[in-house]
């Protein structure tokens, strides 16, 4: 009688927790408190608010703990930076923090050490340097969006004045910085009023999935589409690499970057001489436009746009940078790696970042490294910077420490801890108290730093109140444009992955494993190319090509993307890891070496071709086209005005059988193709929420992964349309009369349940589900290993091998309201149950609710015009509906 | 002795001369007579004086019983015990429970009608006076045998030496 | 020739009966000494308590220890500190609580036995079926007359359903869910439960996802 | 009563009860074991071991060793249960049709067709377990009453077909048993040593040929073959119908139970002839076996081969004429797609070979036969894999499609459980008298007097 995992998890102590792991006993132990904590009742989750930072700004976040374990990440309503919803990389840094191949101890010289030793290495350096006053001493950290760090190393550069703190963020904002310098003399950052705009033109911009205000910015947009004639926002896209904006706007022109400029800049001169550029011109003039310039283009573009912002009168605000750090990081991080060539640096201490692995590849920064006499590097992960430095410190992640941050548009946030240290790891805050040898807790620094605010309200509420930085004004100044220069005849765009940035996530099985939006690969990347390019090549998806640069080779397999631009391939960044772990060791290909110091995002191609070998990639979707199929339905705005229905209801109207009574709550879904971005928060949040497996690389390529809502991609009519699938739990549901013991039933509220105890694993039920989106577990893929179980929902079964899976609308949070209205007698109210994927969505795009109640969300959204079932003709009644996009073509452009 | 015999017993080379045996026998009013053959032989049944074949009668009943209790098991599992909304159709969805009645029907007319054919024809009995007789062997696989049961020995011996017979013995009990 | 003489055939009917009855008791024999379904009945525990004499003779009401029956769907199981605030002062030498005191001083939980114990893949909610007025002695027993703990209930599912499919005799008022000796309330009575506490319908209760998910 | 054709009656008559009896009993009681059947006897032994050893494995694994996935959750596992449940037609059929139908000649054939029947549905019934994902589990789909209350789900034709396979084993083995009672006591009088006499005579339950007796046995005979023939056009049609119910193109299609029927009977035959062939050759029966029996089979191959052509083309038209857009993307897919060389094969196989059979010549060429005999098992096999795997790997979400690709394991048991088939085959030509005696004795009976 083995332990179960759920008893075990709903029982345990969190203090008894990991000391009774894996025990297994004839006996099944119940084990309470022996001191009861405060505020904690076993089985009822708690949220605590917080914040994390990925993309350089901080998104707040609310964290689900069950009995001191987090679980599960929210967004926090409260937040710009959030708004509620939460980005892939926020629900998936529940994971990193139980991967049990972090960092667990410090390491000198790649062997563990005790901490007492480095402490006292420190010391003895920090006492040499400080007879210098601090000459030899470099800090180097990532863009820091904590106040109370930029205080600490404030008074650092204080203290020790010949010291220098460095920074190198791999996705930094220097180019919008420098621009900002060259138009005003000084590094402001924008902060786009997209839903105030009613004509966008991003320029490269991937403010959907890169930009500090993504999530805030996603919500804009989804709030700008309302298809009113009046007010429907209309977006414009250049873009160099396939983006989220480029897949939903109305207008997306694939050019290489290169080009993006030289259009700029004859946009900026002489709009009237191009049809194209004519058109948006006037429109922009029209409908108070707005353009968004993207980090790959020179300051000088960013320069040129802050400038037609201006001219434009575009609702767009300048702030100073939330990291005010002077110098641009691709500069700040060449001094540092000539010092440390030149043997000036006696002491090097790297607060988190992996400048080891993704320094610019012109720098040569290992080499430095190596000259440097006692190096620290503080991280998540026994790294490839770690295995260069002197010392090792596991770092905390951020659900371990207390810190603070803050959101694209300044406003601070607290970061509290919601477990201690799982493996005794250090905070920033106190390796560089380490430093200003005064050591100090985080909490202290933290405190210390916010004295004057109201910090229960802070904490409760997730931000700190009125600290969204002022605009500013600023003076333009008259900018030098350079003559472009001509566009190479092959170029390499480099882009943050969407999944592991800038490989910091390698080791996160949940995100290697979602479907990058624009190419459904998981485990890896690939360079994009388009199709002519790839004709031209004489290559497929999947053949190898080998591409050379000024000094670097890779060997990365092609990927055709319909709709990328021609002579050039994109590749994400982040991958061919050495020492990521298990999960992230050679996934992909490092396309770092391609990187130099003077051009982040691009290199030029002396040359590309194929190998002649082959690679798989694990896509989990292998046909991008629809065959006319009209599942992800749209229409332009123009036609949709006066139409009741935007689409026919092929709905049979008969059926040889009556309908079932639904005399009760009718839950049902509509998801909004029109706002979704197909960011696929709702497919990680879902996989968060149900304890939902990764099967790996090679079992993806099988076609057996477990997402049970996937996002669609369809490239037609010359857009990509995206589409969340998860269960239509169909009224007459073709799933459940094939099963032969009942598995899959029908519950009284109308939900298609799958009763995973009572599966016996024929897969019928899969067979017959027309919108496949039942999931099987072919091999035992939930593995019980820990502490990764501690991650697990326990108010959600796990499922062992052999038994079918799906979606349930999340089926948990149902019960949970049910029961506490039950408690009060009373009905469950509109909005009382969030699903997993509906709360995550940056765009708002999936509504849940009680069809009885016509005055519910979703009753409502089931009543749009836009409304349509999938595969209505199929009689299965699905409750899942789809609201279909509508698309905004300029009338005077033909491309739309 | 003769309270130990089973019966007389003859041989015969020929179907044909078994069958007019057997009608002799009873002609000459043997009331249990017995006749073995090697395969089934038109008329000796009736010939020895088997009336009522009940194997039908069987099979016929308990194929109905099969199907009334295919029937009823699917109706209250899904009707009365259990009932569960399966993809929007009914409980009752009778003509889904159509397969499962037919099979039951055959599989009960089968098995009972092939316990009923064996509990009629008294098998299995392993043990059998008739093999007491050395020669009965070749009842499997060129031989006829007649038996009069329980007849006076030597009447008996008599009465099938008359048939011309291949030989005649005493069936030991 | 005769295969089989009569002794042979009997001698194998023998067998056959023997084989039946062999197969028949071998069956039965294993199933009793395998557990029962949800483990042992009662099973020994670290500490011999008694809810005889905590709950009977003593008075302590359920929700003493057991302190979240009604806001979670775990009961609570009480920390050894809510053990010491009576045994600081009272059988404070006692051999037998030489375990709590143990806890006590280290801080290692105590780790008792489970009883009642169900299936990973049931999810049972104490605090719906106490707001709803079943009452503890429904699942639990008199355990005010048990030394030692036991379960009275198969755990089941037919032993669920059983109520599932028919509540109303099994409810009574709110004031008497954690009383006991209480008896239950008339049929009368429970109808009129099963309206003013809204208990939902049959086909609700008895619906897979009411306890599966 | 359909009188024997001279060319099977004519061999009969140099046959005696006495002869006939001691010819099948002693290929069973006395002929040694020779080389061919212990060469065979030897693979298909280590054949069924790596079977089972493929089944422990996969249970200590789970189905994923498979090439399944979503969108084709079903794969080689029900390709192989269909075949097998097809191939186990043919005997019964045999038996029961043709009984019915008083064609005298399935005498000398329908017994060794019984034991293919058996054997290959008894394999074809692993299948379905084997491919659950949680196989011990597989007694839930009987009913029974239960601690949890709950019953199969009536409305499932996997639910049917249990029923209707185990129903069809329980029929199939207790006609076997019936017609082999007289047989087994033949065996029995006939064996020389005691263990031999006893292990038959216990199965011979003490048969004595007695008149009565051969009456009662006679008439339940008559009545199983009764009850066998809807049941063997049910099952296959119930079979059928696991496909049929769903709502998925390919699968979804009226024609297949009459479609499925007649496949069955195409491989059913078509192993009859595989495995009557050798035995005819190797235990020299050709007097029982005659050319006239071979080409009666070649001539129910072409006709089958015609009514499964006529399966194919009503799929295809219908597709057409119900201008339903995903039937029509199915069938295209089907002969242009992915899958489309294995289409082709199996029309190569099951429609166009067969058509040799207009010629007497080619009926009459005992290795022609068995060689087409083999390719249209192979045929049907493909036929079998094409309807489970190509309809659903492009179903109605073209973003879920994906292809099958079978793994080292699908092979392995589907060549294992080919082994197992035959090694028991080749027990049961070593145990068990591979014609009906009683039934050539009395054929014998009817000839001397015809």
């Amino acid at each position: 009688m083995k332990l179960s995992r759920r008893d075990f998890l709903k029982l345990s102590a969190a203090s008894a927790a990991l000391a009774s792991a894996g025990c297994s006993a004839p006996r099944e132990p119940i084990v309470p408190y022996a001191m009861q904590p405060e505020m904690t009742l076993p089985g009822v989750p708690r949220f605590y608010a917080s914040a994390a930072s990925f993309v350089g700004a901080a998104e707040g976040v609310l964290v689900e703990s069950n009995t001191g374990r987090p679980t599960k990440v929210e967004g926090n309503a409260a937040h710009p930076g959030s708004l509620g919803a939460t980005s892939v990389h926020g629900q998936a840094s529940v994971l990193q923090l139980w991967d049990p191949e972090r960092s667990q101890a410090p390491r000198r010289m790649r062997q563990p050490a005790a901490r007492e030793q480095f402490e006292s290495e420190l010391n003895e350096a920090l006492v040499r340097l400080e007879a210098r006053r601090g000459a030899g001493l470099r800090v180097l950290t990532p863009t820091v969006v904590s106040p109370t760090l930029q205080s600490q190393l404030v008074e650092l550069a204080a203290r020790l004045p010949e010291a220098r703190v460095h920074r190198w963020d791999p996705l930094n904002r220097d180019a919008t910085h420098e621009g900002a310098r060259l138009a005003f003399g000084r590094a402001l950052e924008p902060i786009y009023r997209l839903e105030d705009s009613r004509a966008v033109l991003s320029l490269d911009c991937r403010f959907m999935e890169d930009e500090p205000g993504r999530l805030n910015y996603i919500r804009q947009y989804a709030r700008s589409r309302s298809p009113k004639p009046q007010s429907m926002g209309r977006l414009y896209v250049l873009e160099s690499a396939p983006s989220l904006a480029g897949a939903m706007a109305d207008h997306c022109y694939a050019m290489p970057l290169a080009e993006i400029e030289r259009w700029l800049l004859a946009f900026a001169n002489a709009p009237a001489a191009d049809r194209t550029m004519r058109a948006i011109a006037d429109d922009l003039k029209k409908n108070r436009g707005l353009i968004l310039a993207g980090e790959g283009l020179s300051p000088w573009a960013h320069a040129l746009v802050y400038r037609l912002n201006h001219e434009l009168g575009a609702p767009v605000a300048l702030i100073d940078p939330i990291d005010p750090y002077p110098q641009p990081h691709a500069q700040s991080i060449s001094d540092l790696a000539q010092a440390m060539h030149a043997g000036e640096v006696e002491l090097l201490v790297i607060v988190e970042g992996n400048p080891g692995y993704d320094a610019p590849a012109d720098l040569d920064f290992a080499a430095g490294l190596a000259r440097v006499p006692l190096s620290v590097h503080l991280s998540l992960y026994d790294d490839e910077t770690s295995a260069r430095c002197t010392w090792h410190l596991p770092a905390t992640h951020y659900l371990e420490h207390w810190s603070d941050a803050r959101a694209f548009d300044g406003t601070a946030a607290i970061v509290q801890p919601l477990i201690a240290p799982l493996y005794g790891g250090v905070s920033p805050h106190e390796i560089v108290s380490l430093l200003l040898r005064r050591p100090q807790s985080g909490y202290e620094s933290v405190r210390g730093r916010w004295k004057a605010i109201d910090w229960e309200a802070a904490l409760r509420k997730g931000v700190v109140e009125n600290t969204a930085f002022p605009p500013v004004k600023a003076a333009l100044r008259t900018v030098a444009l350079p003559t472009p220069k001509e566009p190479a005849a092959w170029s390499v765009r480099l882009v943050p992955d969407s999944s592991v940035l800038d490989g910091r996530f390698a080791n996160n099985a949940w995100l290697q494993e979602l479907p990058r939006p624009d190419t459904k690969i998981t485990w890896g990347n690939a360079a994009l190319i388009s199709a002519d390019s790839a004709r031209q090549l004489e290559v497929e998806s999947g053949d190898v090509l080998e591409i050379n640069t000024h000094g670097a080779t890779i060997h990365v397999p092609a990927c055709v993307v319909p709709g990328h631009p021609e002579k050039s391939v994109t590749i994400a960044l982040g991958y061919g890891r050495a020492r990521a772990g298990r999960v992230g060791n050679g996934a992909g290909c490092d396309a770092y070496p391609l990187r130099l110091s003077d051009s982040l995002w691009s290199a030029d191609a002396t040359s590309i071709h194929k190998t002649g070998s082959r690679q798989a990639l694990a896509t989990t979707q292998n046909h991008a086209r629809m065959e006319g199929r009209g599942h992800a339905k749209h229409i332009a705005l123009a036609d949709l005005i006066g139409q009741a229905r935007a689409f026919e209801d092929e709905t049979p109207e008969h059926s040889l059988y009556p309908a079932w009574p639904y005399d009760s709550y009718r839950w049902a879904m509509s998801i909004n193709l029109n706002t979704c971005v197909g960011c696929n928060a709702c497919t990680i949040a879902c996989q968060a929420e149900n304890n939902i497996p990764t099967v790996g690389k090679d079992e993806v390529i099988a076609g057996r992964e477990m997402h049970w809502i996937r996002v669609d991609r369809y490239f037609e009519d010359r857009r990509t349309l995206f589409m969340p699938v998860p269960c239509m739990h169909c009224e007459n549901a073709p799933c459940e009369y094939v099963c032969p013991v009942g598995a899959p039933v029908h519950d009284s509220e109308g939900l298609n349940l799958q009763v995973y105890n009572r599966c016996v694993g024929t897969r019928f039920c899969s067979q017959n589900c027309p919108y496949k989106v039942r999931r099987f577990n072919f091999l035992q893929y939930s593995k019980d290993d820990e502490p990764l179980k501690a991650q697990k929902n326990p108010e959600v079964t796990v499922r062992m091998r052999g038994v079918m899976e799906k979606c349930t609308y999340c089926l948990q949070r149902i019960t949970r309201a049910r029961i506490e209205a039950d408690k009060e007698n009373r009905r469950m109210r509109d909005g009382e149950v969030v699903t997993a994927c509906q709360a995550a969505c940056p765009a708002g795009a999936i509504v849940f609710g009680d069809l009885a109640d016509e005055q519910s969300q979703v009753a409502l959204a089931k009543r749009s015009p836009l409304k349509y079932d999938l595969l209505a003709e199929l009689n299965t009644r699905p409750r899942t509906s789809y609201e279909g996009r509508v698309v905004n073509p300029n009338p005077e452009l033909d491309n739309g | 002795m003769s309270a130990a015999l089973y019966g007389v017993m003859a041989e015969f080379k020929h179907a044909e001369a078994l069958l007019g045996a057997a009608r002799a026998a009873r002609a000459a009013g043997y009331e249990r007579v017995e006749a073995y053959s090697p395969f089934p032989v038109e008329g000796l049944a009736q010939a020895v004086g088997f009336r009522r074949n009940w194997v039908p009668a069987i099979v016929f009943v308990a194929g109905l019983l099969g199907a009334i209790g295919g029937y009823f098991m699917q109706w209250y599992s899904a009707v009365v015990s259990y009932p569960i909304n399966s993809g929007g159709k009914p409980a009752h969805s009778w003509p889904e429970f159509i397969p499962v009645t037919f099979e039951l029907t055959v599989l009960a007319g089968a098995v009972v009608g092939f316990l009923g054919m064996l509990l009629l024809n008294g098998l299995p009995k392993l043990y059998h006076p008739v093999f007491n007789v050395p020669e009965f062997d070749l009842a499997s696989r060129n031989r006829f045998f007649l038996c009069l049961r329980a007849a006076e020995p030597r009447r008996a011996r008599q009465f099938l030496g008359a048939l011309e017979p291949l030989g005649i013995w005493d069936v030991p009990q | 020739m005769q295969v089989f003489s009569p002794v042979a055939v009997l001698f194998l009917k023998i067998a056959a009966l023997a084989g039946v009855a062999a197969i028949t008791v071998g069956a039965t024999a294993l199933y009793k000494f395998l557990p029962a379904p949800g483990g042992e009945v009662s099973p020994a525990q670290p500490i011999p308590f008694s809810h005889q004499h905590h709950v009977g003779d003593d008075g302590i009401d359920c929700r003493y220890c057991h302190y979240s029956v009604e806001k979670s769907s775990f009961a609570g199981i009480p920390a050894t500190q809510v053990c010491m605030t009576c045994h600081s002062q009272l059988f404070t030498d006692a051999p037998v609580l030489a375990p709590l005191r143990e806890s006590a001083r280290t801080g290692q939980p105590l780790r008792w036995t489970r009883v009642h114990k169900l299936p990973g893949f049931v999810f049972f909610d104490h605090s719906i079926h106490v707001a709803k007025g079943v009452g503890c002695v429904e699942c639990h027993g008199r355990v005010d007359k048990m030394p030692r703990i036991r379960r009275v209930a198969s755990l089941e599912m037919q032993w669920c359903l059983g109520c599932h499919r028919d509540p109303a005799p099994h409810l009574r008022p709110p004031a008497e869910v954690f009383d006991l000796a209480a008896p239950r309330p008339g049929r009368d009575v429970q109808d009129g439960l099963m309206k003013t506490l809204h208990i939902a319908s049959v086909r609700r209760l008895t619906d897979c996802s009411t306890c599966h998910r | 009563m359909a009188e024997l054709r001279g060319d099977i009656a004519a061999p009969l008559r140099r046959w005696s009860y006495a002869s006939v009896s001691d010819k099948i009993a002693d290929l069973v009681l006395t002929r040694p074991a020779h080389w061919p059947w212990l060469a065979g006897f030897a693979v298909t032994f280590a054949g069924s071991a790596l079977f089972f050893g493929a089944i422990a494995y996969l249970f200590v694994k789970g189905v994923g060793i498979f090439g399944i996935n979503i969108p084709v959750a079903w794969g080689f596992a029900i390709a192989n249960f269909v075949w097998w449940i097809g191939i186990g037609h043919a005997g019964t059929f045999i038996s029961a049709i043709l009984l019915l139908l008083r064609q005298k000649w399935r005498t000398s054939i329908n017994r060794f067709a019984e034991a293919m029947t058996l054997f290959a549905a008894g394999i074809a019934g692993l299948f379905p377990i084997l491919h659950l994902g949680r196989p011990w589990f597989f007694y839930w789909l009987a009913p029974y009453p239960n601690v949890m209350e709950l019953w199969p789900q009536w409305r499932s034709a996997l639910v049917w077909d249990i029923f209707a396979i185990s129903t069809y084993l329980i029929v199939s083995l207790l006609f076997w048993y019936a017609g082999l009672i007289p047989d087994l006591a033949t065996l029995r009088d006939r064996a020389t040593s005691r263990a031999k006499r006893v292990a038959y005579g216990l199965f011979a339950l003490g048969w004595r040929g007695e008149a009565r007796h051969w009456a009662r046995h006679e008439s339940l005979y008559l009545l199983l073959a009764g009850l066998a023939t809807p049941l063997v056009v049910s099952v296959h049609s119930v079979v059928s119908l696991d496909f049929a119910i769903c709502i998925v193109p390919g699968y979804h299609s009226t024609v297949f139970p009459p479609y499925f029927v007649a496949g069955a009977l195409f491989s059913g035959f078509a192993m009859v002839l595989t495995l009557a062939i050798p035995m005819r050759h190797f235990f020299r029966l050709e007097d029982f076996i005659t050319l006239r029996h071979l080409e009666n089979s070649a001539k129910v191959l072409l006709a089958c081969g015609w009514l499964v052509a006529y399966g194919y083309f009503i799929e295809t038209f219908t597709a057409y004429y119900s201008g339903d857009p995903y039937e029509i993307a199915m069938v295209q897919d089907r002969l242009a797609g992915f899958y489309a060389p294995f289409y082709w094969f199996l029309l190569l196989c099951n429609v166009l070979a067969p058509q040799v059979f207009w010629w007497r010549r080619a009926r009459r060429s005992v290795w022609l036969l068995f060689a087409m005999s083999i390719v249209v098992n192979l045929g049907m096999w493909t036929e079998r894999a094409v309807i489970v795997i190509q309809s659903m790997h492009h179903d109605f979400m073209p973003s879920a499609w994906g292809n099958f690709i079978p793994t080292a394991w699908d092979w392995t048991l589907l060549l294992g459980s080919i082994a197992f088939f035959a090694f028991l085959f080749l027990l049961f030509l070593r145990f068990l008298p591979a014609i009906s005696i009683s039934e050539m004795r009395e054929l014998v009976h009817e000839e001397k007097h015809a």
